[in-house]
């Protein structure tokens, strides 16, 4: 009996540990991955670069000429939102509620809008208020990569690497996540691959498997 | 039914005469327990020279492979990285650890399956046949069935070899 | 004919002086558990190992409000401007990285710097991040604002025109046409004021000899180019003296090997300057000595008498008419009168000594300060404004100077930092660092440089001219000041038929431009008589400018404070230097504190022995003891054993201008009489090197190896009939090894000229500039753990008067059979597919195995956490390259980070990297173009044809290494049939 | 018809013992109080470990800069005590499985304690490559484990890779072989035991170990096998811990005498600290029988057979140095003699060529008090030794702009003496809690293996 006993124990101790290891809430310490945090302002990259197909590099322009590719400025938001202050459902239903109640349609700001032009020290009809200083959106930092790790995206967008292969459809995301690990091994696994199948950089990788290439 | 009889010596060279007596009268000797390894016991018991010794080889050749194969593959193959110049395949670099997880393989390994042959692990109860065997006793335990066991014969073997003191102890299965 | 747009031009049109960012509010956004503190506790306790979704430590990312155009965070842009660092007016380019410059460079198209920088220029950089700066207005040492401070000011000056005080404005030279203009007009507004412009390392006794021989007093321009003979009176060109960054461009430019012949340099000096060093033949004198040799020459050119080497020198002279140069460093106007007949003699004007366009770098006269000091004594001096000069540390007679101005009524200093003059005046006007002001400057005659500001305004600052215009009245700010003031006089100065916007816009952006030369009316050539010089024979002081202090302004600077002296490798002190012999004698040796007196003052420093020095002199270097160097009191990483090297109230070093002297009107700085008496302390001295020659010590020289051959060295004549003479012995490379690495990309290499590197350090600082090397302190470089990944070793041969100095930059060699990357353990030091050593310092756990196992000992260990946690300092550091923590060890990437940004950029505009795209941080700021950097695999790169050059060879080539970093012979024009080469 | 045999050799237990009596004698040291004498020696070493740990912390804590070294000197202290406790810990697992092989029978008294001061002597060695690091925390990067880097594994071709290799092997291997050795002993302890705990505790430990021959026959087959394997591990690990040197390109390391230098060093200053200690041990636990003069007298024989090859090696460098006519060679030796260290190497030649040659004398030989002053000078000879070699030679190398003074620190001497504290305090609680002498093998070697005792 005392035997049979012991064997029990020792499965029920095995089966927990496959169960914590396996499953993706165990992460270890350093990685990220699915890393959804609330950002400020609730900003829709479904809607933005999916539904509106905005490219990516409108807003973050910095890809193609640093190695940040930089979270736009709230003025770049304002090129649009100047104009777009809530979203076209909203204005149908002010229009009708205004026939229906025989008023004025006034128009009208969503809340997400509204934060914009709060950072940006307008008022509420996104008008410039007279010595009201704007304040940056502080928005919370998703992909963080170490920073004894020297990564530029220059010449990842030169090489014709794609956002998405390593931001993940981005363009289906509410709220921004990070889809991939992005430890040094899954670096190494594209770095260590012949770059035939990538347009302009025809050349072997053995130079790409340098250490100099990411830490200095 | 089977029925143990334990002899105790005070002495070795006692207890080896009476073992080889014992055997050539055609008893069948269970085992003997000694507090030190008694020389010549072995012959007197028939026992066979023991296969760890090459299951020690085996580990040692298990250890060798992966050695010299790992810091290979290691060095060589996963992640090739140019370190001073050195030839990918620096044989002579791997030589010392190659050398240092053969005699960890075969030590370790002989080590475990000793404990895991001989039965002598952590916890385990010893089992007591004759009292101060390991102190100064010398003890002989013969197993027979009960009715082919000549016990009177082995009284003789017993007080010829000076025996101290004999007892036979019925175990039911 | 706009040229493409290289440089950024600052477009602020008015200094915004409402919202400014003071040092308080700089506060930056990591949460209070950075990700190196959790790796550091996850690696060593499991328990991080264990949970599951450890709480990710949040990190913000902050843009732009209003996006301003073409800055985009993470690229850098260059802005063109002129460093007013020393005084020699050298054009820059300010790297500005996301708003804030954290790079000079020389700009290459300015004919003052050539491309290159000097050390102190490359340092200055971190000044502007001063967290120790005056940043507002103060009156009565209360802080005010600049309103206030101006009323106060009015209303003082006219008070003291009523009581018929003189208004005396003392400042250093002034360089600026339109600083100059609105003096004038201030002189014009305030009839009792009166101008008077002095240099702390004084220059007046050659204006004062030109005005004898030619009427006016003006410093002519030496062109060293021109000059194939070359007689250096204790004139320490190449380091300190006037402009050295042009000088040693210049002679370089004259010392081409190729060419049938190079310049001849011969120096006379008392003590052992770099410029010494690189002599081809070095005459150790005296300064009385050296009045006399001046004396011999000049008699021995009239072809009278017979003057021993003063005869040989002037035969040659004769050779060299019209093309040689001879200069004087020293303070006198004896000495200065006779080198300008010489120079006249020799018919050396307008070839090598330019009068047409002079300088106006130094225009600093000693007689209007003596002639102020009696007017102070009088007590005729009612207001003082004094303009960025330290008057108090600076004139000998500092003290008395202080005391008189307690009673004068309103006195005034426009200054950058606390000094000893601030703490008497009762008003303060802060001045921004050159890095954040606008600026015209003539430093020489016909060249018109600018000044830019390239971050908005730290603090509450205004220039010296921004003041004079309000106190004038002027309204509008310090760009329009400086506009206006062209705009009126741009038909006059222009030269080129461009309209006034556009000439201001190609000015602004390049950053100089050749305008019409103002013209000097210079008399007829008199002989002028030489005055009696007092230098006496007995033991005599020299006060030098060192090559990282100069006169003390930088004092505050951290990295010059820690930057070795090329010749003594002093660091955070100055010494009293005494020959071998002299210290022999005296029964001194290295450390022991000595009594340095004259005249009732008297000065207590430690002895440095220094080869190479006359018998009869004590040289001590000036700019050191200065009020606010006790911030230096807790620098350094804290533990048990420190030893805190300056007590309460000390000051880094002892200073020493109140034993110069002043007699009829000219500050001497040497030939001072001196009694030097032992005082029985000792001091430690924190030397980067103590072991100063090749050759091994007496009671332990094998006899097959006498001297170590790693300094390589001949002369000219040599040269020429066998290009590879001074060579030791041809190394055949052997390997067992099949080559399973060969170079198909790159392979990049350096080399470095001994003959040309003059030792002057550019090199060091930039390197630590560009790599956020930190400063260490007194104690750990005492310790020899200081961080620079550059030294410069400086061996020398033969001993006492007659020495020889060779400098060899020694970094990593990127040696490709590299013995340190064998032996790491966690391959933290690796070798890269294009030749270089790479040393990643996030894998590296701190065995220093490979520090030992190098044989140019050349790596280094962050033995602590060096202190980071100034915020407005830690501006300066390079965002490229990672800080490092303790317990990990680096090394000279070989601009690793120049490398990879030169690669992205060639790869993104699909054209390959052409040789000269990457110039590294210390080949771009090298004045004397040293050290060269390039492909080895493109044969048409200079490196390659280095490499190629017979002179070319490695150190420690017999250990089979095989370094990446090669050196090139060293030659002198030199004659001696031994080849000179002691180095053996 | 039991007689014995009368042996013309000396017997190795002196005072006619038989097995009741040696048993009672070992087993007894466990269970009386510990003496006057012990109480001094343990808190001593107890107080010099207390010192070490909190210098070990500090200097974690803070950096190695609260060591002496500085950037030309990167080793000192730190790898000296490394290679002088890796060379103590080679004797012990000589004396257990080398003369084992050789079955030179006098050893069973003796292999006991000096296995155990192997473990504790490897244990200190083991402490210092970890604490020598810069960033101790990350010093798991140096076991090849599979990673998400990459995986980035290990430089297999570092010596510093070889040695944590050898010295965990070592480690392991030595202890199994004294665990092993040690588990009949303790099963004789188990049933001699009175209280409930030694009686739990002892039972666990001795893994049910019955005395069964069956058993006994397997186990001296692993035993043999065991010392065959460890013999040529004392070897490798001192040539890979010599290796450190002998690889690297600095002059006066890069010499390939190192290997057997060094073993020939580690097996000297292991026999001088094993006589050190078993003096005071067989005084303190009255063990005079049982190690006897004679154990100590074959002893200081192997001390004079490698101190005379420890004085060949100095030797051979030196002619090497001339021989090679390198320069570089030939100034490092120079130097060692007549440079600013040579009071460190003249303390170290004289210590290492001259204390063993009072060997030679049988009247030194067996005066223990004149052999326990010697083994201590053997044994600061060899740690200036290593000293010598490592400082030396990185003080003043190739470029003399590099050329350094190096001055210990405190912090560096603390650890020092907390890692003697370590090795003593373990043995002190070795000696009181564990059966000193191997009584299973003592018997073994009795003139009459019996119950009555010698003469019958």
């Amino acid at each position: 009996m005392q035997k049979q006993l012991k064997l029990v124990t020792l499965l029920i101790f095995v089966v927990g540990l496959i169960i914590v290891f396996s499953n993706s809430t165990y992460r270890m310490p350093g990685n990220q991955q699915n890393y959804e945090p609330i950002q400020p302002i609730d900003f829709s990259h479904r809607l933005h670069a999916g539904e509106m197909d905005i490219p990516c590099q409108y807003c973050h322009y910095g890809a193609s000429q640093s190695r940040h590719a930089g979270i736009p400025a709230t003025s770049v938001c304002m090129n649009c939102h100047k104009y777009v202050s809530a979203t076209k459902e909203a204005f149908q239903l002010e229009e009708k509620e205004s026939v229906f109640e025989g008023r004025e349609t006034e128009s009208i700001t969503s809340v997400e809008i509204s934060k914009i032009y709060e950072a940006m020290g307008y008022d509420s009809q996104g008008e410039p208020i007279e010595g009201k200083e704007g304040k940056s959106v502080e928005w919370v930092k998703v992909h963080n990569i170490p920073d004894f790790v020297f990564f530029s995206h220059k010449p990842h967008i030169t090489a014709g690497v794609d956002c998405t292969d390593c931001h993940g459809d981005v363009s289906s995301m509410e709220r921004i996540k990070q889809t991939e690990d992005l430890s040094m091994g899954w670096c190494l696994d594209c770095h260590r691959k012949d770059h035939e199948s990538l347009d302009n950089a025809p050349e072997r990788t053995q130079l790409l498997l340098d250490c100099a290439t990411c830490h200095y | 039914m089977k029925i143990y009889f334990v002899v105790s010596f005070d002495n070795e060279y006692d207890l080896v005469g009476a073992t080889q007596d014992f055997r050539n009268n055609g008893f069948n000797i269970l085992d003997a327990y000694t507090p030190y390894a008694v020389h010549g016991l072995d012959k007197a018991m028939g026992l066979k020279p023991s296969r760890l010794s090459k299951i020690c080889f085996g580990f040692a050749f298990i250890g060798l492979t992966i050695g010299l194969y790992g810091q290979y593959w290691i060095s060589a193959v996963n992640w090739p990285i140019n370190i001073g110049g050195k030839p990918w395949n620096s044989m002579p670099g791997f030589l010392p650890i190659a050398f240092e997880t053969t005699v960890l393989f075969a030590g370790l390994g002989t080590v475990f399956t000793l404990l895991w042959r001989t039965g002598i692990l952590p916890g385990r109860k010893p089992k007591v046949y004759a009292p101060a065997v390991t102190d100064d006793v010398f003890a002989l335990v013969i197993t027979e069935e009960t009715n082919t066991f000549d016990s009177e014969k082995a009284e003789n073997i017993s007080t010829k070899y000076h025996s101290i003191e004999w007892h036979e102890k019925l175990e039911s299965e | 004919m706009h040229k493409e747009k290289k440089y950024r031009m600052n477009q602020m049109t008015e200094a915004t002086t409402d919202s400014v960012v003071g040092p308080a509010d700089l506060e930056t956004t990591t949460t209070e558990w950075n990700r190196r503190d959790f790796l550091k506790t996850a690696g060593f306790s499991l328990a991080a190992f264990m949970t599951a979704c450890s709480k990710t430590p949040v990190n913000k990312a902050i843009p732009f409000l209003i996006q301003p155009e073409e800055v985009i965070p993470g690229k850098a842009y260059w802005y063109a401007s002129t460093s007013h660092a020393c005084g020699s007016g050298c054009g820059v380019l300010v790297k500005n990285r996301d708003s804030r410059p954290i790079k000079l460079e020389g700009n290459p198209d300015h004919p003052a710097s050539q491309g290159g920088l000097c050390p102190i220029c490359q340092a200055s950089v971190i000044e502007l991040y001063d967290s120790k700066r005056i940043y507002n207005p103060q009156v009565f040492r209360k802080g005010s604002t600049w309103a206030a401070l101006d009323s106060f000011v009015l209303k003082n000056l006219n008070k003291t025109r009523k009581q018929g005080k003189q208004i005396v404005l003392l400042t250093e030279t002034i360089t600026s046409p339109s600083i100059k203009f609105y003096i004038k007009k201030f002189l014009k507004k305030y009839s009792n004021a009166s101008h008077v412009e002095y240099d702390p390392i004084s220059y007046s006794a050659i204006l004062d000899a030109h005005e004898v021989n030619y009427g006016t007093r003006f410093l002519p321009q030496y062109d060293f180019e021109k000059a194939d003979m070359i007689l250096s009176l204790d004139a320490d060109f190449l380091g300190t003296w006037l402009s050295p960054t042009q000088f040693t461009k210049d002679y370089r430019k004259n010392r081409n090997l190729d060419s049938k012949h190079i310049s001849k340099h011969i120096h006379v000096e008392s003590r052992l300057s770099i410029t010494g060093a690189k002599a081809d033949k070095r005459i150790v004198k005296s300064p009385a000595e050296i009045l006399q040799l001046v004396k011999d020459i000049e008699s021995a050119l009239q072809k009278n008498g017979e003057h021993g080497i003063a005869t040989n020198i002037a035969k040659e002279l004769k050779h060299y008419k019209g093309k040689s140069l001879v200069i004087s460093g020293i303070n006198d106007i004896g000495i200065q009168i006779l080198v300008n007949r010489i120079n006249k003699f020799l018919g050396n004007i307008g070839k090598t000594v330019l009068h047409k366009n002079p300088s106006f770098q130094k225009s600093g006269s000693d007689n209007a300060v003596s002639q102020l000091l009696t007017d102070m004594k009088l007590g005729k001096v009612g207001a003082l404004l004094i303009s960025d000069v330290n008057p108090v540390y600076d004139l000998p007679e500092g003290e008395s100077f202080g005391e008189l101005m307690k009673t004068i009524s309103t006195t005034l200093l426009f200054t950058t930092k606390k000094n000893e003059t601030a703490e008497l005046c009762n008003v303060i006007c802060p001045l921004p660092h050159y890095l954040e002001s606008w600026s015209d400057d003539e430093f020489i005659s016909g060249l018109l440089s600018m000044t830019q500001p390239t971050i908005r305004g730290l603090g509450d600052t205004r220039t010296f001219r921004k003041s004079l215009g309000d106190w004038i009245g002027y309204e509008d700010d310090e760009r329009i000041l400086i506009r206006n003031y062209w705009k009126k006089i741009y038909s006059t100065r222009k030269k080129g038929n461009l309209s006034f916007n556009q000439w201001w816009d190609n000015l602004v952006h390049d950053g100089f431009v050749n305008i019409k030369e103002k013209s000097l009316s210079i008399g007829r050539y008199k002989q002028g008589s030489v005055p009696k010089s007092n230098f006496n024979n007995g033991m005599t002081l020299i006060a030098y400018p060192s090559l990282q202090m100069l006169d003390g302004r930088h004092a505050e600077n951290p990295w010059l404070q820690e930057l070795p002296d090329p010749i003594s490798k002093l660091t955070w002190d100055n010494a009293a230097n005494l020959s071998p012999k002299k210290a022999k004698e005296l029964g001194l040796n290295q450390g022991d504190v000595v009594k340095i007196s004259s005249n009732g003052n008297s000065v207590e420093m430690p002895v440095y022995i220094q080869d190479g020095q006359s018998d009869k002199v004590v040289a001590v270097s000036l700019g050191y003891g200065r009020k606010g160097t006790e911030r230096f009191k807790n620098l350094g990483p804290d533990w048990i054993q420190k030893k805190v090297t300056l007590d309460e109230g000390e000051l880094v070093g002892e200073r020493v201008n109140h034993l110069l002297e002043r007699n009829d009107n000219t500050l001497t700085f040497s030939g001072i009489s001196v009694n030097i008496t032992k005082t029985g302390k000792t001091a430690d001295l924190a030397l980067t090197q103590t072991y100063n020659t090749l050759k091994n010590p007496e009671n332990t020289a094998p006899p097959s190896m006498k001297v170590r051959p790693f300094i390589q060295e001949t002369t000219f004549g040599e040269y020429k009939k066998d290009p590879s003479s001074g060579a030791h012995h041809g190394h055949q490379v052997v390997t067992l090894w099949k080559d399973d690495h060969p170079y198909e990309k790159h392979h990049w290499g350096m080399a470095i000229d001994l003959g040309a590197c003059t030792g002057c350090s550019a090199c060091v600082i930039s390197c630590q500039v560009e790599n956020n090397v930190p400063v260490v302190g007194k104690d750990e470089v005492f310790r020899r753990r200081d961080m620079a990944w550059m030294r410069i070793d400086r061996y020398y041969s033969g001993d006492g008067e007659d020495v020889d100095v060779a400098f060899q930059p020694m970094m990593c060699q990127h040696c490709d059979n590299s013995p340190c990357e064998p032996v790491c353990p966690v391959l933290a030091t690796v070798h890269s597919s294009e030749g270089l050593n790479q040393q990643v310092y996030n894998r590296c756990v701190g065995t220093r195995f490979c520090a030992n196992n190098c044989p140019y000992k050349v790596r280094r260990f962050n033995w602590f956490d060096y202190a980071h946690n100034d915020e407005l300092e830690n501006m300066v550091l390079n965002p490229d390259i990672t800080v490092r923590s303790r317990g990990v060890m680096e090394k000279c990437s070989m601009c690793i980070q120049r490398i990879q940004e030169a690669k992205i950029e060639a790869k993104a505009k699909g054209i390959p990297l052409a040789d000269g795209d990457i110039k590294l941080a210390c080949q771009q700021s090298c004045p004397a173009d040293a050290i060269t950097f390039g492909d080895l695999n493109d044969k048409e790169s200079d490196i390659s044809k280095l490499v190629e050059d017979p002179r070319h060879y490695h150190v420690l080539e017999e250990l089979n290494a095989r370094p990446t970093v090669g050196y090139l012979t060293m030659v002198r024009n030199r004659e001696e049939e031994k080849g000179g080469n002691h180095h053996g | 018809m039991a007689d014995h045999v009368k042996s013309i050799r000396e017997p190795l237990v002196h005072g006619n013992k038989n097995l009741k009596t040696i048993t009672d004698d070992v087993v007894g040291i466990m269970d009386k109080k510990p003496t006057g004498l012990w109480w001094v020696g343990f808190f001593i070493a107890l107080s010099a470990l207390a010192l070490g740990i909190v210098a070990v912390s500090y200097q974690i804590m803070t950096g190695i800069g609260t060591w002496g070294l500085n950037k030309t000197v990167g080793w000192a202290f730190d790898i000296t005590n490394f290679v002088f406790w890796v060379g103590i810990g080679h004797a012990g697992t000589l004396i257990s499985a080398i003369l084992f092989l050789f079955r030179q029978k006098w050893r069973t008294s003796i292999n006991r304690s000096a296995e155990a001061m192997t473990i504790f002597a490897v244990m200190c060695a083991g402490m210092f490559p970890i604490i020598h690091m810069g960033r101790p925390w990350m010093a798991y990067w140096m076991f090849p484990y599979p990673n998400t880097r990459g995986p980035l594994w290990v430089n297999f071709r570092s010596p510093l890779a070889w040695d944590v290799f050898a010295i965990l092997t070592y480690l392991i291997i030595s202890a199994v072989f004294w665990y092993i050795g040690m588990i009949p002993d303790l099963a004789t302890v188990r049933d001699r035991a009175k209280t409930r705990i030694k009686k739990a505790v002892f039972g666990f430990l001795s893994f049910g170990w019955s005395g069964s021959f069956k058993t006994w026959h397997r186990y001296e087959t692993v035993y043999g096998l065991l010392a065959g394997l460890a013999a040529p591990l004392v070897v490798s690990v001192h040539t890979i811990v010599s290796f450190d040197f002998a690889t690297s390109a600095i002059p006066g390391w890069h010499t390939t005498t190192f290997p057997p230098y060094f073993v020939a060093g580690a097996v000297f200053s292991g026999f001088a600290m094993v006589l050190t200690l078993l003096i005071i041990a067989r005084k303190a636990m009255r063990l005079e029988e049982y190690i006897t003069v004679k154990h100590i007298e074959n002893m200081t024989k192997v001390i004079i057979l490698t101190g005379g090859i420890v004085t060949l090696s100095y030797a051979t460098e030196f002619f090497m140095a001339w021989y090679s006519g390198n320069g570089y060679e030939q100034f490092v030796f120079l130097n060692r003699a007549m440079g600013p260290f040579a009071w460190a190497y003249w303390i170290m030649v004289g210590c290492n060529l001259i204390t063993p040659q009072f060997f030679w004398f049988k009247k030194i030989r067996t005066n223990m008090l004149m052999v326990f002053i010697l083994s201590i000078f053997i044994n600061i000879g060899m740690w200036f030794e290593r000293f010598v070699i490592i400082v030396t030679s990185l003080h003043r190398d190739f470029l003399p702009s590099s050329w350094v003074m190096y001055k210990p620190s405190y912090v560096e001497i603390a650890t020092l003496i907390g890692s003697f504290g370590l090795f003593f305090t373990l043995f002190m609680l070795f000696i009181r809690f564990m059966p000193i002498i191997s009584i299973g093998e003592v018997k073994s070697v009795l003139q009459y293996k019996g119950r009555s005792g010698g003469q019958k």
